[in-house]
């Protein structure tokens, strides 16, 4: 009631806000980052929080720069959310300084000289990934196998700060013994030595493993599980539409079908790339993020597929072994024509934007029945 | 067949002329504050792209490496592209007078865009037979309509958004161009021409 | 009977609490004020003055064009002013209105009553429809003789009646509904006659059981009125919504519903249509609900047109808290009062005060995160964060390529939006600014209009001007040459 | 040698080429000024200091006047034309004012018929020795009679809101201070 100006209606409200989806959000995320940090040990822990920390750290600054109010907006989750995801997706020990220069990069340059909240073109948290992998490629592609926490091989606390802090050399056991590849990573390098993909895919992946995120991988990505029971949940409480999901997953799985089913030798099947690489997380936190992606169904629907097929062309033809951040950042960028060009029909309009002719159609058909009487 | 069409993927998005070759960046940035004017220029530079290069290769393989006079390339080349802008303008000018005054000093201009000029050279130094320079120059043109329709959406958006005053503008057009590249360097590593 | 479903829409809570509460008659206050212009269209123009005794029923204003409505006295008494009062508008900017002092008689005026007004010819009903006063009561407040007239010109194949009520809190339709069934019918019968239709559909929300089976009742025997039952869902009752969920139809944009036979009239009309045609009683009194969480003893009231809301406020009991907002109608389509001191017209359907808690307002806006939400609500199919996006940046025309004016303002985006964006006052803002720009347009059509006949006179004028120095030129020369001649002659 | 015959040969035959495209793709005139001279109030006021809004329209299609230049226009006519000629304008800021009106002070009229020989759209009545008078909805609030008037009888005013007049004003952007 600060407005002094007439009140228009509607004069009652839903009550939600922001911040409460925001909140929902982060809510389906846990299991699967807390599996990640059960999985990779406390050095992902470390990097979870470092990330998430800089994020909110970087909005507080661009806010104050922009001279716009800083507590409302780190109130409303969405710094949070950023550098939550953006940590789900680097390799779970990166060093401290490829979190805090991801974070910094996703919420200054991806988000507040766009604006602020809302008004970024791409997904912030994709940008910082790609930035990241360009100017970092060594950090941003070693892997670990997984070392359950409390396990005997894990890191134990102590340890965990020197590799986030120092780096992971050092350590007892040297690199050798912790590093791990990504089934991506894997099947890219012997397909690329010339090696027959059925002979070496079991090396490098077991339907169950995947199934559960018993591998290798980006600290949040790997429980294809986890991940979609929390992308059920948000769908099943209306944050999401199952419109992204469905297309981009569906999208994927029958391109790999029909490459597959044409050479297997050299196309992996549809399950390697549904439960691996970063897939299953974009598919339901990130494609979904409303900011990046189209207004109207139809819309979602292509910019998904759209997504979809980039993500297959680039794992499989491209120079990276995996694809979805820049799939994503390709599709932000065609969002606004699709908001442009692909809208939700009008009342009392066609398709075109024309008003409706009852000379013909299903309209006419519907009035001769109503002029009938029934 | 699939070569060609190669040739065309990899010329628009592998190595688009805009996003990874930096060429023609002039139109780029200036025409594309909206979409049906970023559009018609894409249009209108596809036309002169791919009638320039296929031009410029005829006088190429049948003019200047007869006679021996490759290093009147670039001069002969220029005069070329010229005399097709100003036909183009011509064309533009009669069937969309609109279109005309909304390309306005940028339509001439397409005579100065490197990436005409850019491409034609390029057939040349790559060896590309008539047909894959037919190509090169449609693709390179594709290539570049794409990304200024993709530019123009997004620079729609950006005029809705509340842009700090420091970014507003050409900076934050800048950078989303940047980031557009970072987006487009996923396609990088595609086997293509 | 196979219903449709229309796209979009919400659920607010229904709060719906005098829905068993009787319909009471509010004991007569001592000043009305009857604004001139309770509809839409031309204002009224008055045909009584200061002083003047007048009995209940009797005309004070009468309609100066067809699109309007005449007002007649609520009560008997004496025309005390009139003068300029606030009126029943956001702005809450004043506007024409005659104040009646009751004489505390209410005594009726002489009329004459029909004695079958279904030997009427249609004309004749509609006409008197119009005479009495009668407008959409359901808030839109359009001349009901308008529409009825439309029968003429199109086949209308179907009359909706629109028991939908879809606002929450009002149970006025509701009420009416269960304690007056016959009346309602008879009025829809005597409406079907006018438009020379064959067929009417009562539509009522499934929330209101009892008015359903009451219509039922009471329209057993006719084979032309017919009862169904439609889901409670915002915004039912908007005349749009409610025609594609009945016949499956949409009304083509910028055209009329009649166009494709179909005419949608609020059941409180056709009570009013009723009371006009068998008893002779012209519009002067409407049904209200007077609700909210800040009220102590919510009810519905039977209200003489022209009392003040201050009075049916007082009559309920007061407040028991301070309330958040004050509205006329409800709380999704309503209008906010500045104060209590604006009277009841025509369509007012409620009262409602609003507790802090119910309207959930939020104070200040947060940026929008294109959830969208608003665009799964709306029921036009329409984005409205593309459209309010494009309102707050004045591209109206970017806005109108959106379908600004297909919007019909239900609401139901800013009730969804979780950032408490007030999206449906930037349409708002944009249709002024567009209704602006079109005025202004005409403006300078007419300025262009005017200045090319100033042209065309100036130039007229100068070329009589013209014309005649040449004639008294051509003159003189004659007389010159005549003169000549004449001196030649004498030489 | 070679180089500069290819060269004059090139030159020659290109130029043929748009030589005979010229003649094929001829423009007879410019659309575009009638499309602008249609947006102007045309009533020649002069108020911009062109010889009357035709050449007002040349002017501005030539790119040698602001499309501000109107002041009866105002700021509507001046987004108008940044649209139409595709010029980037920052309209806001050009003051807004309401529009204005021209009233007769009745009472220091002496019916010299001077600002009605002056007026634009003949919004003035009156005869000569005779109280004149305005009529509103043909005034375009272009001030010239006010300048003319010997008695300085004339005044220019901005008329009330009524409810027919009334809009929604733009939602106040009321984004929370520092909490």
């Amino acid at each position: 009631m600060n407005n002094a100006g007439p009140l228009a209606s509607p004069h009652t409200r839903q009550s939600s806000s922001v911040s409460a989806i925001m909140l929902q959000v982060w809510l389906a995320l846990l299991p699967a980052s807390l599996f990640g940090v059960w999985l990779y040990g406390w050095p992902a822990l470390n990097l979870l929080l470092i990330t998430t920390a800089a994020a909110l750290a970087a909005e507080a600054l661009g806010q104050r720069l922009a001279g716009r109010p800083i507590m409302p907006s780190l109130k409303d989750g969405s710094a949070l959310l950023t550098g939550w995801i953006l940590a789900m997706t680097l390799p779970p020990w990166a060093p401290w300084w490829v979190a805090v220069i991801g974070a910094l990069f996703a919420i200054i340059i991806g988000k507040q000289v766009f604006g602020g909240l809302g008004q970024n073109l791409f997904n912030p948290a994709m940008l910082a990934r790609v930035a990241l992998l360009i100017a970092f490629p060594l950090e941003l592609t070693t892997w670990v196998a997984p070392q359950p926490l409390f396990s005997a091989n894990a890191p134990g606390f102590i340890d965990s700060l020197h590799i986030t802090f120092v780096g992971v050399a050092p350590l007892v056991g040297g690199v050798d013994a912790i590093s791990g590849a990504t089934v991506l990573d894997g099947i890219k390098t012997e397909l690329a030595r010339g090696a027959e993909l059925g002979v070496v895919l079991p090396d490098y992946y077991r339907a169950g493993d995947a199934m559960l995120g018993q591998m290798g991988g980006s600290l949040g990505e790997t429980s294809a599980l986890l991940l979609l029971l929390g992308g059920l949940y948000l769908i099943w409480r209306g944050h999401i539409t199952w419109q992204i999901p469905a297309a981009l997953l569906g999208t994927v799985a029958l391109l790999a079908t029909g490459f597959h089913l044409y050479d297997p030798l050299r196309f992996a099947h549809a399950g390697v790339h549904l439960l691996s690489g970063g897939l299953m997380l974009a598919a339901f936190f990130i494609a979904t993020d409303p900011v990046g992606s189209p207004a109207s169904r139809r819309g979602q629907l292509i910019f998904a597929a759209g997504i979809g097929a980039l993500v297959y062309i680039i794992r499989t033809w491209g120079g990276f072994p995996e694809g979805v951040a820049f799939a994503v950042l390709l599709m932000n960028a065609a969002t606004p024509l699709i908001d442009h060009y692909v809208r939700p029909r009008v009342y009392g309009r066609d398709p075109h934007g024309k008003p409706l002719d009852y000379q013909r159609g299903r309209f006419a058909r519907r009035l001769k029945k109503q002029q009938g009487g029934e | 067949m699939s070569e060609f069409l190669l040739i065309l993927l990899g010329t628009a998005l592998v190595n688009n002329v805009v996003l990874v070759k930096f060429l023609g960046l002039c139109p780029f940035m200036g025409v594309s504050g909206k979409l049906d004017t970023a559009l018609g220029m894409g249009l209108a530079t596809t036309f002169v792209l791919t009638l320039a290069s296929v031009l410029s290769w005829l006088l190429e393989t049948l003019v200047l490496a007869p006679l021996d006079i490759q290093f009147m390339r670039i001069l002969s080349f220029i005069l070329v592209i010229a005399a097709v802008v100003q036909f183009t303008e011509m064309v533009v000018r009669k069937t969309s007078p609109m279109l005309y005054q909304l390309l306005g000093i940028f339509l001439p201009l397409i005579t100065t865009n490197c990436a005409v000029l850019g491409v034609a050279l390029l057939n040349v130094q790559e060896g590309n037979s008539f047909m894959q320079s037919l190509f090169y120059g449609m693709g390179s043109a594709l290539g570049f309509t794409l990304v200024m329709v993709l530019f123009a959406g997004m620079r729609e958006r950006l005029a809705l958004n509340n842009v700090p005053a420091l970014f507003a503008g050409a900076p934050i057009a800048f950078i989303a161009a940047g980031l557009l590249s970072l987006a487009f360097m996923g396609f990088s590593g595609l086997p293509v021409k | 009977m196979k219903l449709f479903r229309f796209r979009g829409g919400v659920h607010p809570a229904e709060q719906k609490t005098t829905r068993q509460l009787p319909i009471r008659p509010l004991p007569l206050p001592t000043r009305l004020y009857l604004p001139l212009q309770m509809h839409i269209g031309a204002p009224a123009v008055p045909v009584v003055g200061v002083g003047d005794q007048v009995l209940k029923g009797q005309l004070l204003a009468r309609a100066p064009s067809a699109v309007s409505a005449p007002v007649h006295a609520s009560t008997s008494g004496v025309i005390e002013a009139i003068d300029e009062f606030t009126a029943p508008h956001p702005s809450g900017l004043p506007v024409r209105t005659i104040v009646l002092r009751s004489d505390g008689e209410d005594r009726w005026s002489e009329s004459v009553v029909p004695i079958d007004p279904f030997r009427l010819s249609p004309t004749e009903i509609a006409q008197r429809v119009g005479e009495a006063g009668i407008v959409g009561m359901g808030g839109a407040a359009f001349p009901a003789a308008v529409k009825l007239q439309l029968g003429d010109r199109n086949r209308i194949h179907t009359l909706i009646i629109n028991g939908g009520e879809c606002e929450p809190y009002l149970t006025c339709d509701d009420r009416l509904m269960q304690e007056r069934p016959e009346a309602v019918i008879d009025g829809v019968r005597l409406m079907l006659r006018a438009l020379q239709c064959q067929r009417a559909l009562i539509a009522v929300e499934a929330n209101k059981p009892e008015a359903q089976q009451a219509l039922r009742r009471a329209c057993k025997e006719l084979s032309e009125v017919q009862v169904i039952e439609v889901p409670s869902r915002y915004p039912m009752g908007s005349e749009k919504q409610m025609i594609q969920t009945v016949t499956g139809l949409e009304v083509p944009a910028g055209k009329l519903a009649a166009e494709i036979g179909v005419m949608v009239h609020n059941v409180a009309t056709s009570y009013a249509v009723y009371q006009a045609l068998r008893h002779g009683r012209p519009l002067i009194s409407r049904i209200v609900t007077v609700s909210g969480g800040a009220l102590r003893e919510p009810t519905n009231l039977e209200v003489p047109l022209g009392t003040l809301v201050e009075e049916l406020i007082k009559h309920c009991g007061g407040f028991k808290e301070t309330p958040a907002r004050q509205l006329l109608g409800g709380p999704m389509m309503g209008t906010a009062l500045p104060h209590q001191q604006v009277p009841i017209v025509k369509g007012s359907n409620g009262v409602l005060a609003l507790s802090a808690a119910e309207t959930g307002l939020a104070p200040h806006a947060q940026p929008c995160i294109r959830c969208g939400r608003c665009a799964q609500a709306c029921p036009i199919g329409l984005l409205p964060m593309e459209l309010a996006s494009r309102a707050r940046h004045g591209k109206l025309d970017a806005a109108l390529d959106l379908g600004l004016l297909d919007c019909i303002g239900c609401g139901s985006c800013s009730y969804t939006c979780p950032a408490a964006i007030p999206l449906t006052q930037y349409f708002n803002f944009a249709k002024g600014e567009l209704a602006r720009q079109r005025e202004e347009q005409q403006k300078g059509e007419r300025t262009r209009a005017l200045a090319q006949a100033r042209q065309l006179r100036l130039e007229r004028e100068a070329e009589a001007k013209r014309l005649a120095a040449a004639k008294r030129k051509a003159e003189r020369e004659a007389k010159k040459r005549a003169e000549a001649a004449a001196q030649q002659e004498k030489v | 040698m070679i180089a500069i015959v290819m060269l004059a040969l090139l030159g020659f035959a290109l130029g043929l080429a748009l030589g005979v495209a010229s003649k094929r793709f001829k423009v007879e005139s410019d659309p575009l000024v009638e499309e602008v001279s249609a947006l102007l109030p045309g009533t020649n006021c002069g108020q911009c200091g062109f010889a009357g809004c035709p050449t007002a329209a040349e002017k501005l299609v030539k790119g040698e006047a602001s499309v501000d230049f109107c002041p009866p226009g105002g700021k509507a006519l001046a987004e108008a034309l940044a649209e139409k000629l595709g010029v980037d304008f920052d309209a806001s800021g050009m003051a807004d004012g309401p529009p204005k009106l021209a009233r007769i002070n009745e009472a220091l009229c002496i019916g010299c018929v001077k600002c009605f020989r002056e007026c634009p759209t003949d919004a003035i009545v009156g005869a000569p020795k005779q109280i004149h008078a305005v009529m509103w909805n043909a005034c375009t609030g272009c001030g010239k009679c006010v300048d003319v008037c010997p008695t300085m009888c004339l005044e220019m005013f901005v008329p009330e809101t009524g409810l027919a007049q009334w809009r929604w004003p733009k939602p106040v952007e009321s984004v929370a201070k520092a909490a």
